[in-house]
């Protein structure tokens, strides 16, 4: 166990992807959520640059880039949600915002 | 070279340790806090696996940018009136908890049993120290082969942008609708004479029904206590 | 543990303690003149010109009682000063104080690490300085404090991506983000017919240099973009409830960071330890005063900019001016190339 | 001659076109002219053509076009005259002619006289195509055609519901007829692969036995409807609704024995089968017996000499079934004279009445129409078959027939009916024109008919009387001579003299006492009727309903029927296929609707389902996608 | 390719009147009207036109127009008419002209609206006859389907939107499975013979293995079947005639039925003969069914065009009878059938809605004693009633008579059966024609001299069955005027068909006896 396999970044990955996971189902606090779900980007930015790591390519590295920003396009406009969401009904609590049910 | 993966262990453990925690938080803040000591760790963690710009974006976008917009938002939802509704209805953290365990076991599976299929690529360690190290190698891959994602995630950041200007600014005629307390809306970047009026006009009655339980205190903006030249005309005419 | 880890692990001790030494006198020389500039005398009763001035306020600030509010948030007030001041030395690490010298036998290079990413490196130190402040400012529970944390974090946001784009136009000229590297390139010499210039980022990137210092200047929450410390509305900003040790911390943090984007400023623009006749570092520490010179000057001066006034200025003027800079270093760059 | 051979259908049908198109406006009365001429036209033309037929005894035919090119179903329109054509030629014109004449009397005034004098000659055209068609689908056309104009004639005031429903009834009752005449023609293209006369009769033997048998019946079914034997006699007396000429000239001169001719016409098909023979002879004498028993229980004097008529096409029913086709002709022939003659005179009875044709409401009207009132008995006498009248040789003639065609039982029947022919004709003739007047003298005054209306009634008391002689020495008259060769191989059964003179004698006998019986009760009022009718009490009122056939039908046939239909459109169309169709639009909607539960509005339920989702998918990958397994 | 394309202006004239009509946005209602009769009768010239060039003899396809569209997949805009649709195209024009004028003042609301759907359908309608290539036919067969869905829904009375919604969903399954088959035969005749088209012609060459051709050959039935209306799926025509306007019940029942039976005769037979011969039993058995269920189910109806509309279902029942009996008679019997269908029930539903423009009501017992007032009427009324209940000498015999003749050929006992239509269709005719047109209204008083009067015991004659007591509600047949020139204008070109083809069908065998020669080929040509 001395040579740094490739298994490693996989489980550390998929943890934090399932601690993400486990974070946005369970918790109602919709910015925990929010952080739950940045969370799991960066877990799956983990596989991508382990991957370009391991096989020495740069596309997953390229793949990673891209997704940070578009996580932080994301981020900018689900806390704009948040922002407009907290002003009108003045609640994070995501249980309480249902009007998607007729 | 065991100093290495122990290295990597130790990041790891602690980024999945503070990931643990900050869904176990019961105050947000300190859970953003956990986050933040998460995202350093892999950020690190890429600087491992020769990822050095990633990791230093990481750091500058997510930790230092999306963060601290995440925090921002907590702190103006009064952190100390969030109700603590730590976790939500018992069934639903059960089936969370079971789902996660059952897809961790799938990973596991899928890990242990990977056949690799790829053969490796052009840039090795030293294939990106011959062009100049990690940036210049991203560089040339990004700017040959990716340019029209980079239009594309150009393209989102600007509906991004724009979306967000939008989301911001408070809508003027839409009467919030009356819940439990009224929240004091902190205008950050409003530029004198904005055209946006302030939170309607509360008349006392309004005040001494929403006073109730705690003393409110309402922000105005600047023009409201400062009074500009064409105020002081207008005031001198009637 | 092989020798250069720990040679340089030696030297990042000593640029510790020099920062630490500067930082100190630092405040002396702001309040001497400062006075000077005001027409008064400054800190004199002290020693013989007022030289232990800083010395005395070390041991007031650390005498004082240490006040936590009752409903603070006790670990993170805890945490957040020390934060800050933590992450201000760190900066440093990549600031070339030299090329190399050998020093009992082992050859000593002057800078702590040299990173194929150290200028970025630096602006992420710089972004994670943030939180200092937020948290100090929510952990407080006081609504001046967090507002003041917001109002400053809101600023160093939008004054960080200025100065990383500011950047952007030299590293396009240079080639590299590594300052090692850069400030190589800036040590040849320029023929423009008769004159012989040094190769000073400063001449080929004026706009960028001007932009960088107004952003430098807002980054480190000083002189005329002050504003969440501002007395008169916010009663001191983030720090309001800290006194005596952990208002040390951020007042520290405040002039180490002043100093180290003095620095970097120096190596990015001025040519860092490159000098006229004998290179060495004794040329950046002179540009650095210069730069240090400047901020002092500017907050004598300058009044405090309102806040909208603030934010407009960042995303309303220099970030379109820094755009079109880095535009056109794209393509002089190009043309120079020939591939236009 | 045969180049203008279609004149004598097309003058009639011109008229009928121009009348019904002009006339209303311009026309009016002057139709009846036109009718009339064009009528007369058509008859002086046919009898050069029966004297040419009479001499050289060669059939004449002119195609006129080809009609249903179909492929190997060719169907040309030829025009075919040969000595049965010719005869029925020369009726069909003449007695036309007569009513024609007849009628312009007896419509005069009518506001629809137009309409009156186009149907008529457009029956005239009909019946003579349907004589002159040369195969048998054209027949089934003019069939139909025929069928059409009784139909407009008999609801010619259409305004009168009962006119109306009777119009429609014969119509349907002959379409019933047609159903299975239509089935024969089928089933003779079928097997003979054409259906001209001719090719059709050249071949009869190639077909099975029992196909000939069915054929033959067919066309029988067709003749039960048209001429109106047992079950589909009903439609005649209720055709009493047209005006009288009408009745005379198609119910009882020429459309009814289309069906008598039709089986003439198929005399190759018929003959060949013996069973078929004996089925139209068996329903020949049970509708001849039937009707006659009704006949006598009437009281209207046109509903009396109605089933007459259908008791008279009964006898030439059973005398052609009993393969006495000549003397079934013959009879045909006569009884097209008198019959008409007895409603003609019945419609010069009602004329004078004003309308009223209850014979309990009249009597002694002798001394009022003495014209009318020799002519009515002329032909009353001929139906009843008094020795020197038509109908006696004809009648007899059927009777021996149906000895020499070994049939007693079926003579027996013809005795029997004879007799009670007998028994309602002079019944008629003395409750109308002797005895006491039974209507108040006020309001009706009976007078004798203009001349235009007792002309007609003089040529054919003329013709009642003489037309027998043409048949005289029975079996081998001038009649049977001409007609042999319409119907070849038939046996000439050579009568001994004796039997000939037994059988007059014995009609004779039967007509005269008939005769007697009613003078006795009606004129001399020794039987009374009543005492009669009680005496036989169930059969009396039997006939009296007229054997409650009517009822029979309506409640067996029309009302089953239409609650079938109703039951059909209320609960096959509405419930069965329009409820399953319904039925899965709702459907469709409930399970949708149970669906929509599934939206909650949490959020944190959608992100379970995506989670789920995720994991059911890895999952199912790994177990089937990857090779993890193999 | 002839120079004039004939066909193509023939179909999109009426299209063209329109695009005049739509973009002249406020005409007045008259000149909408005119327009849509000039644009009609463009189309019905050349047609004529069409006809004279049309050559006898041949039995191909003739005066064909082709345009590459999408050739890579095998979608070419082909036109061509042979034997079978030149009848049918020339009633679809003519049977447009004459419901533009029928609705001339029938229609008083939203006129221009009423003008370009009318005109949308008849090109739609010629369409269908005239495309060659299936997707261009499948495209014109759905066109057709929301201009008339549109004149139910929009002009129509009652409960127009559930027969609206009804026409057009039934229809409309019916051609999605359509659809399906097209692309399975595209598909397969693609793997056959490696060349992608979808021009009928070549589509009928390619052989099909049997079970392929069970499948696609019910997936096309079914479409047609719901058009002709076949008996289990008829429920919709009822519905859709009872609430069309006039004008509408005229073209859904003259042309839209017909397509079903083209549909049948252009794509079921040549395409997939083993599946043809192999449904035949049952398709005999159900048009049998439709025959009888539709007259028996006609006897009942107290509304007029709901009488007329299953007394279609019924004469459409001779149609499949005769196209699956497999023989000359049997096609010849179709066509006419389709033909002097489209006549006879076009000018029933005309003559239903003379009555209804002035009476108001459809309903059998409110009605009755027309002749007396509108003598013109009747004598119209009771030829077209004549003609459908199949009386020789009219078109509707000829047509009856040979698909009976044919079915007697191949199945006995189905002939017998069908035969017996010929009773029934009398005694629904003639039951409503003597209530309808003969016998006196309800509510009329009975005439003096009228001999009823005069029963033995002198008590009232019986008062008319059916009059539903009030009598103010009855009509008063004597305020009725009689048919007025327009109307007769729409009448008299029909009888005179309806006559000619029932003295003379001559001629028009003759138009068809090349193409259905041809069609019959696979199935041995027996009656010819």
């Amino acid at each position: 166990m001395n040579e740094l396999m490739p298994e490693h970044f996989m489980f550390l990955s998929a943890a934090l992807f399932i601690i993400g996971m486990v974070g946005v189902l369970t918790r109602r606090n919709v910015l925990v959520i929010f952080m739950c779900v940045e969370l799991m980007l960066t877990a799956v930015n983990i596989s991508f640059i382990g991957f370009a790591w391991e096989f020495s390519q740069l596309t997953g590295q390229i793949f990673a880039l891209f997704i940070i920003a578009i996580a932080a396009a994301e981020a900018v406009i689900g806390l704009g949600i948040i922002m407009a969401l907290t002003r009108q009904r003045d609640t994070v609590d995501i249980d309480e915002v249902r009007e998607l049910r007729q | 070279m065991a100093a290495e993966v122990l290295v990597f262990n130790l990041l790891s453990g602690i980024a999945i340790v503070s990931a643990a925690a900050m869904i176990m938080m019961r105050n947000p803040v300190h859970s953003a806090i956990a986050l933040v000591i998460t995202f350093v760790n892999v950020a690190a963690v890429f600087i491992m696996l020769r990822a050095e710009f990633l990791a230093v974006v990481q750091i500058i976008v997510y930790t230092g940018a999306i963060l601290v917009l995440i925090l921002f938002v907590l702190m103006l939802v009064n952190p100390d009136e969030l109700p603590d509704f730590h976790g939500a209805r018992p069934m639903q953290q059960i089936f969370g908890f079971g789902l996660g365990i059952i897809l961790l076991a799938e990973i596991a599976v899928a890990i242990l049993t990977r056949t690799v299929v790829a053969e490796p690529g052009p840039w090795t360690e030293d294939g990106m120290a011959a062009v100049g190290g990690n940036v210049q190698a991203i560089g040339q891959v990004l700017y040959s082969g990716y340019v029209l994602p980079i239009q594309a995630t150009a393209l989102v950041l600007l509906a991004a942008t724009i979306g967000a200007l939008f989301l911001g600014r408070p809508d003027e005629d839409e009467e919030p609708t009356p819940s439990r307390r009224t929240v004091a809306t902190i205008s950050l970047a409003h530029t004198r004479g904005s055209d946006q009026d302030e939170i309607p006009a509360l008349s006392s009655a309004n005040i001494k029904h929403e006073a109730g339980d705690r003393d409110l205190i309402m922000a105005r903006d600047a023009d409201e206590f400062t009074s500009t030249p064409e105020d002081d005309q207008k005031g001198q005419q009637e | 543990m092989d020798a250069n880890l720990l040679s340089s692990y030696i030297f990042a001790v000593v640029v510790l303690n020099v920062l630490l030494g500067l930082m100190a006198y630092m405040t002396y020389l702001e309040r001497k003149l400062m006075a000077a500039m005001q027409d008064r005398v400054g800190p004199n009763r002290t020693g013989p010109v007022g030289l232990l001035q800083p010395i005395a306020d070390g041991i007031k600030l650390l005498v004082k009682e240490d006040i936590i509010p009752k409903h603070a948030d006790r670990r993170i007030f805890l945490l957040a000063p020390l934060l800050s001041f933590v992450l201000a030395p760190v900066a440093a690490a990549v600031i070339p104080f030299g090329d190399s010298i050998t020093v009992f036998g082992h050859e000593v290079n002057l800078y702590v690490a040299d990173i194929n990413v150290a200028a970025l490196y630096f602006l992420a130190i710089g972004s994670m300085g943030v939180y200092g402040i937020i948290l100090g400012g929510y952990a407080s529970a006081n609504r001046y404090s967090l507002l003041g944390g917001l109002r400053s974090a809101a600023q160093v946001i939008s004054y960080e991506i200025i100065l990383g784009l500011s950047l952007v136009g030299v590293f396009i000229l240079s080639g590299s983000l590594s300052l090692v590297e850069i400030v190589n390139q800036q040590s040849e010499t320029l023929h423009l017919g008769p004159l012989q210039l040094p190769n000073w980022f400063i001449l080929s990137q004026p706009l960028a240099f001007v932009i960088f210092l107004i952003a430098a200047v807002a980054e480190t929450n000083r002189a005329p973009f002050d504003l969440p410390e501002a007395e008169t509305e916010l009663i001191g900003g983030f720090h309001t409830e800290y006194s005596g040790f952990r208002f040390s911390f951020f007042f520290l943090a405040e002039y180490i960071s002043m100093i180290v984007i003095s620095l970097f400023g120096a190596t990015i623009f001025l040519g860092g330890t490159d000098g006229p006749i004998r290179d060495g570092v004794w040329w950046l520490a002179l540009k650095a005063f210069i730069f240090l010179f400047f901020y002092i000057w500017l907050r004598t001066t300058v009044p405090r900019f309102r806040y909208d006034q603030l934010m407009g200025l960042a995303w309303k003027v220099l970030l379109p001016l820094v755009l079109i800079n880095i535009l056109l270093t794209g393509f002089i760059r190009l043309w120079g190339l020939g591939m236009l | 001659m045969s180049s203008w051979l279609f004149l004598i259908p097309l003058l009639p049908l011109a008229a009928a076109v121009i009348n019904f198109l002009f006339g209303r406006w311009f026309l009016q009365h002057a139709s009846q002219w036109i009718a009339t001429l064009a009528v007369a036209a058509s008859f002086v033309l046919s009898i050069p053509v029966f004297l040419q037929i009479a001499s050289d005894e060669q059939s004449i035919s002119q195609h006129l076009y080809t009609w249903i090119p179909a492929g190997d179903f060719n169907i040309p329109v030829t025009l075919f005259v040969d000595q049965l054509t010719a005869t029925m030629l020369l009726v069909v014109s003449g007695v036309g002619l007569l009513v024609h004449i007849y009628s312009i009397g007896y419509m005069h005034g009518d506001p629809g006289i137009y309409r009156f004098f186009s149907y008529l000659p457009l029956f005239v055209f009909s019946m003579l195509m349907l004589v002159l068609a040369d195969n048998f689908l054209v027949l089934f056309v003019f069939w139909e055609a025929v069928g059409l104009c009784s139909f407009l004639l008999i609801g010619f005031w259409y305004r009168r519901r009962s006119a109306a429903s009777a119009a429609k009834k014969a119509f349907i009752v002959n379409r019933v007829g047609d159903f299975g005449f239509g089935i024969g023609i089928l089933l003779i293209f079928v097997t003979y692969g054409t259906i001209e006369y001719a090719g059709v009769f050249g071949q009869v033997g190639d077909a099975t036995q029992t196909t000939i048998t069915v054929i033959a019946l067919l066309l029988f079914t067709g003749a039960i409807g048209k001429s109106a034997q047992l079950p589909l006699f009903v439609w005649l007396p209720d055709a009493m609704e047209g005006p009288t000429p009408v009745s005379a000239l198609i119910h009882a001169a020429t459309m009814v024995t289309a069906g008598i001719f039709v089986i003439a016409r198929a005399y190759p098909i018929v003959s060949q089968s013996a069973d078929a023979m004996l089925v139209i002879a068996i329903i020949g004498a049970a509708t001849a017996f039937i009707a006659a028993t009704i006949a006598v229980t009437q009281y209207d004097i046109k509903k009396v000499v109605a089933y007459s008529t259908v008791s008279q096409l009964g006898f030439m029913a059973f005398a052609l079934g009993s393969g006495a086709w000549i003397a079934a002709i013959f009879h045909l022939v006569t009884h097209a004279f008198f019959k008409g003659l007895l409603f003609l005179g019945a419609g010069s009875v009602i004329h004078g009445m004003h309308e009223e044709q209850d014979m309990r409401k009249m009597g002694g009207l002798k001394k009022y129409m003495p014209l009318t009132y020799w002519t009515f008995l002329i032909g009353a006498a001929a139906n009843a078959g008094i020795i020197p009248l038509a109908g006696f040789w004809s009648k007899d003639e059927i009777i021996l027939g149906t000895w020499l065609g070994d049939q007693p039982i079926i003579m027996v029947v013809a005795f029997i009916t004879a007799f009670f022919t007998s028994l309602y004709m002079f019944r008629a003739v003395f409750m109308t024109f002797h005895g006491e007047e039974r209507f108040d003298a006020e309001q009706v005054h009976p007078h004798e008919s203009p001349r235009v209306m007792t002309i007609p009634l003089v040529v054919l008391a003329f013709f009642a009387v003489t037309v027998g002689f043409i048949g005289f020495p029975p079996e081998d008259g001038w009649f049977h001579h001409f007609l042999d060769p319409v119907f070849p191989g038939m046996p000439h059964p050579d009568v001994a003299w004796s039997t000939i003179v037994l059988f007059a004698a014995i009609s004779t006998v039967i007509a005269l006492s008939g005769l007697y019986i009613q003078y006795m009760a009606y004129v001399k009022r020794s039987i009374s009727p009543r005492g009669i009718s009680e005496l036989l009490g169930p059969l009396y009122k039997l006939a009296a309903n007229r054997w409650y056939l009517d009822e029979i039908y309506d409640v067996l046939i029309v009302r089953p029927l239409v609650a079938f239909s109703m039951f059909l459109w209320r609960f096959v169309d509405a419930q069965v296929i329009d409820g399953t169709v319904n039925g899965v639009g709702s459907l469709v909607t409930y399970t949708s609707n149970q669906w929509r539960r599934a939206q909650t509005g949490l959020i944190a339920n959608y992100v379970f389902a995506i989670a789920l989702g995720a994991v059911i998918i890895i999952g199912a990958f790994m177990i089937f996608g990857s090779n993890l397994f193999e | 390719m002839d120079s004039l394309p004939i066909l193509s202006l023939m179909t999109y004239s009426p299209l063209a009147g329109a695009l005049v009509i739509l973009l002249w946005v406020n005409a007045p209602a008259n000149a909408a009207r005119w327009i849509a009769l000039v644009a009609a009768s463009a189309s019905l010239v050349f047609s004529l036109i069409m006809l004279a060039m049309f050559d006898r003899g041949e039995s191909g396809m003739q005066l064909t127009e082709s345009f590459r569209w999408l050739p890579d997949v095998g979608i070419e805009y082909q036109l061509g008419v042979d034997g079978i649709s030149l009848p049918l195209i020339i009633l679809t024009t003519l049977l447009v002209v004459i419901s533009i004028i029928a609705s001339w003042d029938a229609i008083q609301t939203r006129v221009r609206e009423y003008m370009i759907v009318m005109l949308l359908l008849a090109t739609g309608m010629i369409g269908v006859f005239v495309s060659l290539n299936l997707f261009l036919f499948y495209i014109f067969w759905e066109v057709v389907l929301i201009p008339m869905a549109l004149m139910i829904g929009i002009w129509g009375s009652a409960n127009r939107i559930y027969a609206a919604v009804k026409f057009f969903l039934y229809t409309l399954a019916g051609s999605l499975l359509m659809l399906v088959a097209i692309v399975a035969t595209y598909q397969s005749y693609f793997e056959q013979t490696g060349e992608r088209t979808l021009n009928v012609l070549q589509l009928t060459q390619g052989d099909y293995s049997t079970d392929f051709q069970m499948w696609v050959f019910l997936a096309f039935f079914l479409a047609f079947a719901i058009k002709i209306p076949l008996w289990p799926f008829h429920t919709w025509l009822p519905d859709a005639h009872v609430e069309a306007p006039t004008a509408g019940s005229v073209l859904l029942a003259g042309v839209l039925l017909k397509m079903g039976g083209y549909g049948l005769i252009r794509f079921n037979l040549p395409m997939f003969p083993d599946a043809s011969e192999a449904f035949a039993p049952l398709i005999v058995v159900l048009s049998v069914i439709a025959i009888i269920y539709g007259a028996f189910v006609a006897l009942v109806q107290t509304d007029l065009k709901k009488l007329v509309a299953y007394s279609s279902v019924s004469h459409m029942g001779f149609v499949t009878l005769g196209i699956f009996a497999f023989n000359a008679q049997g096609m010849y019997g179709a066509m006419i059938v389709m033909i002097s269908h489209g006549l006879v029930t076009g000018a029933l539903f005309l003559l239903v809605g003379v009555v209804y423009h002035r009476a108001h009501t459809r309903l059998i017992e409110k009605l009755g004693g027309l002749a007396t007032n509108m003598p013109i009427y009747a004598s119209f009324f009771g030829l077209f009633m004549l003609a459908s209940l199949g009386l020789p000498g009219l078109s509707g015999f000829v047509g009856e008579f040979l698909a009976i003749l044919a079915a007697f050929r191949e199945y006995q006992l189905a002939g017998i059966i069908s035969m017996a239509v010929v009773i029934l269709s009398a005694w629904y005719m003639m039951w409503m024609f003597q209530r309808v047109v003969w016998q006196r209204a309800p509510g009329e008083p009975p005439d003096p001299d009228d001999p009823e009067l005069k029963l033995a015991n002198g008590d009232a004659p019986p008062t008319v069955a059916g009059g539903s007591g009030d009598h103010h509600e009855d009509v008063d047949p004597r305020t009725l005027t009689d048919v007025n020139a327009k109307e007769i204008l729409t009448l008299a070109p029909l009888a005179a068909l309806t006559i000619w083809i029932g003295v003379q069908p001559g001629p028009f065998m003759d138009l068809m006896r090349p193409a259905l020669e041809a069609l019959l080929q696979p199935f041995g040509g027996t009656g010819f």
